[in-house]
């Protein structure tokens, strides 16, 4: 007897992909994580393109972490302009970052993952019973919009930000009016994160390995070595020698393993899990007060992470901002010259690599992207399959919907990873 | 509130009918806010959509004793359009009445001779009704109306009122005839060819499309109506109604204070000129 | 008041623009009073079965795939609205229909011969009659609700600015960086909308609103010559976000 | 007419700090220009020391920059932007039809070390709003105008040509002129010889007075635009048909950053705001002659082509604006020219159609 979980539109992740499981004797005999997001040629069309332009190209990725590809890619061709960023525009970065961090997980946690828990199908419902926690969301999740408008224009695709910096300095007076809301964001972030550690958690246990940036005197999110708990520990411009991409039989999706190690995963759960010494103390008392800790191994509870790190945000923007000093020069030139440069960040989805070679006239002639959702690709098969005796004991209707979950605990984000995924297209769902 | 405030700020009137007048135009009937003082043939009002927008419409009649008034609109953009949905009651914003309308003492004792094209007609009507109340201080009035085709004809049902009025002639015509239409056909300047008056004594108003009007100025000149006996009421776009915004500027003179009805010999030296 | 029935669909893009409906964080609870999003696969499981009164649709037509999809949201919807630069002008993809696509998928792609694109990611109104335009990379969300209250009140069109970005960043009272820096600007030739957001973080405007209504496309290049800026770079410059749109594109092919 | 209580003194031009604090003394918000990323800008002034000194603006058609220098002019704020602010809420009005007026704050401003062009400007707005904008008029009533005397006219200035500069006759407070380290001034009302009682100043000596003249009639000579007033409007009125408007608007992008700088435009357009909870507001916001949409109508254009823009711009200026104000509507202050982004001349325009025949 077999039995098919087909997913046609995956809602409520970015991006559009389906999902395909086949039970046959009770056993998940097929997982197959299908993108039909149109493929859109970044790395082609960035050949030919200034250094300087990449960082808005690239933003254009995905609207929901442009801040993650802009800071990728500036990193990375600061490496090649010899640029160094001083001190306060690195913390301003930081700032925008924590800023896209709120908004971008506060959206998942709420609106595209809580319901899942409690069994709605979407945050305009779910509203109707938790009127008070998705209110505060929303304003938490438009406080970190405010942090990246304030500093970048506008929350989706800002335009002030810059290979070398800025184009032109945030001045503190900008800035210190977001202290007004601040309070407010503090009780929302910290309530917000104890109503997730109180959600009933699907049990899902898996041995994998959570590969993430570790930081140095503070938590990770523009640089760092790249570490796992199981003892990897290399620095971000070897990362992709270590890499491998492989492709599994019963998809033509490709996903990245490690070499001699295998698949693994990255975003927030492993961010956590490896520098949980770094979260702010006031982040980890709440936490362990509900007798949660650290290394977290159930995906599920991504979203425990995901909530740790919205307050851990709040709290370091609100010590960001009050010591904000303007930086002597809003950027830094460097040097156009020929080289290559790679550089990760921890998007709030996990590492996104990028790598740029420009030739001496400062024009790219390569360039390589490797977005979060795809290194999680195979991870998030491996998860459904651990699934199955679950999934083949529940009926079509909450096998579905538990499947589904099961890949929103990845916040995938399918137009970040569509630029390189083999596109796979499925007979359309018929109205 | 200052003066200037008060100038830009509606007042609230309340809609008393809504009669439909052809496919794309209704009447509104608004009784007027105290205060606000009747207007005359020719003028406007500045009408307020609650949150959409504000346009300019003529007074298309007028009960002095009630103190209602009539504006017909056509919906042609993105204000007018959501007066389809105005009903009986509902409330909208007023400000009037604007401009210098017909000079209806100057043409006491002379024959008229009123041309209108399309949305024309409104502004016109007051004048018609103006003719037949007071019958005896003028003298033959002709009415020259064309619209595009017979359905976009307005206030058909009164057009037996028109034709009773003493010492009257009235001409329709469509530029493009629907089966079952009867009357004249051609555009409605070709109609002032055939009218029969002296030009000598008689005034002519013309209202309609700015293109509409230049053709009718042509033939009544050619008739021999001098520049000083051609009043026209223009349109522009018109933002505020009170010679602020700018917009209405034709040349040197705001459309809507020193209009919108203007002797041809005053506006002669920039009517002919293209995209003045 | 009947609620409005609205569908968001999602072509080639990023996201950016439909999310600008979920960052509504002050109006989205209250906005799902007045309309009913029947199909949102971003923000909601559940999905609706058409017709729609309103379809929002976000990204360019890239792939045959997408092209039967459009033509199934024209059928079922009555008022169709493209938002964004990619849905209006094709958006940031269709830089790869200045080069040979063969040639882009053998870069990207391993196995380039199962990737089935379209030669052009063009608009959907290459397609299909879109009655509306919302412009912008992203598109504004206070635009976005602007737009939808103004449907609701019953006022179509209903108004979007379409003169110069110029005239927001001078109303905005920034300095233009173009004559006080020598900055290449697009603003000038730009739809304004954004509120000049990029002169006032001290940078060029670089077009995401696509050309303004009766652009000059060719006297701003004119003027960037002048200015002894090089070539390739004002080719880029027009080469962005709304690369594909007829008025910019006249440039761009100058320089090819 | 000349207005001068005073006639001419003599002062020192480190008396500019004391007649700076005694202004802020008596409660005024002083608004000078300071330099803000490397332009002149048009603020509220804190101190004296914010005031911009030891630059000198260089300006030229499209071209604006600051170099160290003891003179200068302006920057692309006028005074309009304080009395006519690029948006304006109008009223508000709430769903249930309470249609309210927001109360504005009336603050009490003191221009300092306005160019007389900007003056002139002030001039200009008053015949068009004094007694129909109210929100202009209390802020003219509660103005104060300290005006600085152009010595240096700078390359788009025509102020000469205009009547209107380089030196303020009238509708001051206070004017002063720089002549090194000595400072010319004369009161222009009874504010303004209140002010100048509190300098220490002398009555003009023949030296000091040889100099000023002088000065002023360089500076004269300099801002010249190459056309006279006399007969400007009818001239360019019979030349209204002439194809230099074409000629020139192929340069043109209509932007209408010439109308956002202009220190006299006043066009405006207004803006329906539709709120979530059912109430909107009508915002009134700057418009110009240069946008499409100016001239737009339901299914029509009056002027769908730019040129026919560009001439409405240039004979409102020169020609409608005596009728229907009774004055010129340009104040040669040049801005427009120096803040075209293609540099078009104002003048430069005025002169080539002047110079084409009556028939076009
Ligand atoms: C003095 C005067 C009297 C008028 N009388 C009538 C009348 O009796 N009946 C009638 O149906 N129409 C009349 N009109 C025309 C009417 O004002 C326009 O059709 C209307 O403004 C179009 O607005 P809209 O929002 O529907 O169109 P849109 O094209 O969406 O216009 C947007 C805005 O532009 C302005 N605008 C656009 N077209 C015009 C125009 N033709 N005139 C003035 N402003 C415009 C308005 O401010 C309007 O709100 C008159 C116009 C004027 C100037
Ligand atoms: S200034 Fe131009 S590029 Fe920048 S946001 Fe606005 S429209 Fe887009
Ligand atoms: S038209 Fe030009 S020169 Fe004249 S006042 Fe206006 S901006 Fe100044
Ligand atoms: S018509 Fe043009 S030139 Fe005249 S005030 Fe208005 S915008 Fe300025």
């Amino acid at each position: 007897m077999s039995k098919v979980i087909k997913v046609d539109y995956l809602a409520r992740v970015e991006g559009e992909g389906n999902l395909f499981v086949e039970l046959s004797d009770g056993r998940v005999s097929r997982v197959e994580v299908g993108i039909f997001e149109a493929p859109r040629f970044f790395e082609a069309f960035l050949r030919g393109r200034k250094y300087y332009e990449v960082p808005d190209i690239t933003a254009r990725i995905c609207g929901i972490c442009p801040i993650a590809y802009i800071m990728s890619s500036s990193r990375a061709l600061e490496k090649i302009l010899g640029a160094e960023v001083p001190e306060e525009v690195r913390k301003l970065r930081r700032i925008v970052y924590l800023g896209e961090w709120i908004e971008s997980h506060v959206l998942h946690i709420l609106m595209l993952h809580a319901p899942d828990f409690l069994g709605y199908e979407s945050v305009l419902s779910m509203a109707r019973d938790y009127p008070d926690i998705v209110r505060k969301g929303m304003k938490l999740k438009g406080w970190g919009n405010q942090v990246i408008s304030v500093v970048g224009g506008r929350s989706v695709h800002p335009v002030s930000c810059r290979v070398g910096g800025f184009h032109r300095i945030i001045r503190r007076d900008e800035l210190l009016p977001l202290l007004k809301g601040l309070g407010q964001a503090r009780d929302y972030a910290r309530e917000l994160l104890e109503w997730v550690l109180k959600l009933p958690m699907p049990d899902l246990k898996r041995d994998v390995e959570l590969v993430s940036l570790r930081g140095v005197g503070e938590y990770p999110i523009l640089e760092g070595r790249v570490v796992s708990n199981k003892g990897l520990n290399v620095p971000e411009d070897v990362f992709e020698n270590i890499l491998v991409v492989e492709q599994a039989k019963y998809s033509t999706s490709l996903r990245y393993a490690l070499k001699d190690r295998g698949h693994y995963v990255v975003g927030p759960l492993a961010r956590y899990n490896n520098n949980y010494d770094l979260l702010d103390p006031e982040v980890r008392g709440v936490v362990e007060s509900y007798g949660y800790g650290a290394p977290l191994h159930n995906s599920f509870q991504s979203i425990i992470a995901r909530a740790a790190e919205v307050y851990h945000a709040v709290l370091e923007l609100e010590e960001l901002i009050s010591n904000y000093r303007e930086p002597q020069q809003p950027y830094v030139e460097g040097v156009v010259r020929r080289g290559v440069g790679a550089a990760i960040t921890e998007a709030p989805r996990g590492m996104l690599y990028h790598r740029y070679e420009i030739n001496e006239r400062g024009y790219v002639i390569n360039a390589n992207i490797i977005p979060p959702t795809s290194q999680n690709l195979a991870s998030i098969e491996e998860d459904l399959l651990a699934l199955s005796d679950k999934l083949a004991t529940l009926n079509l209707e909450e096998a579905q919907w538990l499947a589904e979950q099961t890949i929103r605990n990845y916040d995938p984000c399918i137009s970040c990873a569509t630029h390189f995924l083999k596109i796979r297209y499925v007979t359309h769902p018929k109205p | 509130m200052g003066k200037y405030m008060t100038a830009l700020t509606p007042l609230k009137a309340t809609i008393t009918r809504v009669r439909t007048e052809s496919w794309n135009v209704r009447t509104y009937y608004v009784r007027l806010p105290e205060g606000v003082e009747l207007p005359k043939p020719g003028q406007f009002n500045m009408l307020y959509v609650h949150g959409v927008g504000e346009v300019p419409i003529s007074v298309s009649d007028l009960d002095v004793e009630s103190r209602v008034v009539a504006h017909t609109v056509r919906f042609v953009g993105s204000v007018t359009k959501t007066f389809e949905l105005l009903k009986e009651g509902d409330v909208i914003g007023f400000r009037g009445p604007y401009g210098i309308g017909w000079p209806m003492d100057v043409v006491t004792g002379k024959n008229i001779v009123l041309v209108a094209g399309g949305i024309g007609l409104p502004p016109l009507r007051p004048v018609i009704r103006e003719v037949a109340k007071n019958r005896g201080m003028y003298g033959k009035l002709i009415i020259l109306y064309g619209a595009r085709t017979p359905e976009d004809l307005m206030f058909s049902y009164e057009y037996g009122d028109y034709e009773s009025i003493p010492n009257t002639e009235f001409y329709v015509t469509v530029d493009r005839p629907s089966d079952g239409w009867r009357g004249n056909v051609g555009v409605v300047t070709n109609l002032i060819k055939h009218v029969d008056v002296n030009p000598s004594d008689s005034y002519a108003f013309v209202c309609g499309p700015e293109i509409m009007m230049r053709f009718a100025v042509q033939e009544l000149l050619k008739k021999g109506f001098k520049t000083n006996k051609i009043f026209l009421s223009l349109e522009r776009r018109m933002k505020c109604g009170v010679g602020l915004c700018g917009h209405c500027q034709m040349g040197p003179y705001f459309v809507c204070k020193h209009g919108p009805v203007f002797p041809l010999w005053f506006i002669s030296r920039y009517f002919w000129v293209d995209q003045i | 008041m009947r609620k409005l029935k609205v569908a968001v669909y999602k072509f080639s893009s990023c996201d950016g623009c439909q999310l600008q409906f979920l960052n509504l964080e002050d109006e989205l609870l209250q906005l799902s009073d007045l309309i009913e999003f029947a199909l949102f696969y971003e923000a909601r499981r559940f999905v609706g079965s058409g017709p729609y009164d309103v379809a929002f649709v976000e990204g360019s037509i890239s792939t045959p795939h997408e092209v039967e999809l459009i033509k199934k949201v024209r059928e079922e919807s009555k008022v169709l609205v493209a938002i964004g630069a990619c849905a209006t002008s094709g958006g940031i993809q269709a830089l790869r229909n200045w080069a040979d696509a063969e040639e882009y998928k053998r870069y990207v792609y391993p196995r380039p011969e199962w990737v089935e694109v379209l030669r052009y990611a063009e608009p959907p109104s290459k397609y299909v009659k879109v009655d509306y335009e919302i412009r912008g990379c992203p598109v504004s969300k206070d635009q976005l609700l602007s737009f939808v209250l103004q449907l609701l009140k019953g006022k179509t069109p209903p108004t979007l600015p379409v003169d110069s970005v110029c005239v927001e960043c001078k109303r905005r009272g920034n300095v233009c960086v173009l004559v006080a820096k020598g900055i290449p600007c697009l603003g000038p030739v730009t739809m304004g909308g954004c509120g000049a957001l990029c002169p006032s973080y001290g940078r060029g405007c670089y077009g995401c609103y696509g050309p303004m209504i009766d652009p000059k496309p060719d006297a701003l290049n004119a003027r960037f010559k002048e200015l002894n800026i090089k070539p390739k770079e004002i080719q880029l410059l027009f080469k962005q976000f709304t690369n594909w749109s007829k008025e910019f594109r006249k440039v761009v092919e100058e320089y090819e | 007419m000349w207005v001068s209580l005073t006639g001419l003194y003599v002062g020192r031009v480190d008396s500019l700090r004391v007649l700076f604090d005694e202004l802020r003394r008596s409660g005024y918000f002083v608004v000078g220009y300071r330099v803000v990323d490397g332009v002149l800008r048009l603020g509220e002034l804190s101190s004296f020391d914010e005031l911009a000194q030891g630059v000198e603006d260089v300006q030229g058609p499209g071209r604006y920059s600051l170099i160290s220098g003891s003179f200068y002019r302006h920057g692309p704020d006028s005074p309009k932007k304080f009395l006519y602010p690029p948006y304006l809420t109008l009223f508000k009005v709430s769903s249930g039809w309470d249609v309210v007026v927001p109360v504005r704050e009336v603050r009490r401003l003191a221009f300092f070390g306005l160019k007389p062009c900007d003056l002139a400007s002030i001039k200009v707005l008053d015949r068009v709003l004094l007694g129909v904008d109210d929100y202009y008029e209390s802020l003219r009533k509660n103005m104060v105008l300290i005006v600085e005397n152009c010595t240096t006219p700078g390359n788009t200035c025509f102020c000469s040509t205009m009547n209107t500069g380089p030196r303020a006759r009238d509708s001051f407070d206070l004017a002063y002129t720089r002549l090194g380290d000595k400072l010319v001034l004369e009161a222009g009302s009874v504010l303004g010889l209140k002010l100048l009682n509190v300098l220490e100043v002398e009555p003009i000596d023949d030296a000091t007075y040889e100099r000023f003249e002088a000065t002023m009639r360089n500076a004269s000579e300099k801002a010249r635009a190459g056309f006279e007033l006399n007969g400007l409007p009818e001239e360019l009125e019979l030349r209204i048909e002439s194809k230099v408007y074409e000629k020139v608007t192929e340069k043109c992008l209509g932007c209408a950053n010439c109308n956002m700088v202009c220190p006299t435009c006043f066009c405006f357009d207004v803006l329906d705001v539709p709120l979530i909870d059912g109430s909107a507001e009508r915002v009134r916001v700057w418009d110009g002659c240069l946008n499409f949409t100016y001239g737009q109508v339901a299914g029509g254009h009056f002027r769908p082509d730019l040129w026919a823009r560009y001439r409405h711009f240039v004979l409102h200026k020169f020609a409608y604006w005596v009728k229907q104000f009774g004055t010129f509507g340009c104040v040669g202050c040049g801005r427009c020219i120096t803040w075209c982004p293609t540099g078009i001349d104002l003048r430069e325009t005025v002169r080539s159609v002047l110079r084409g025949g009556k028939s076009g």
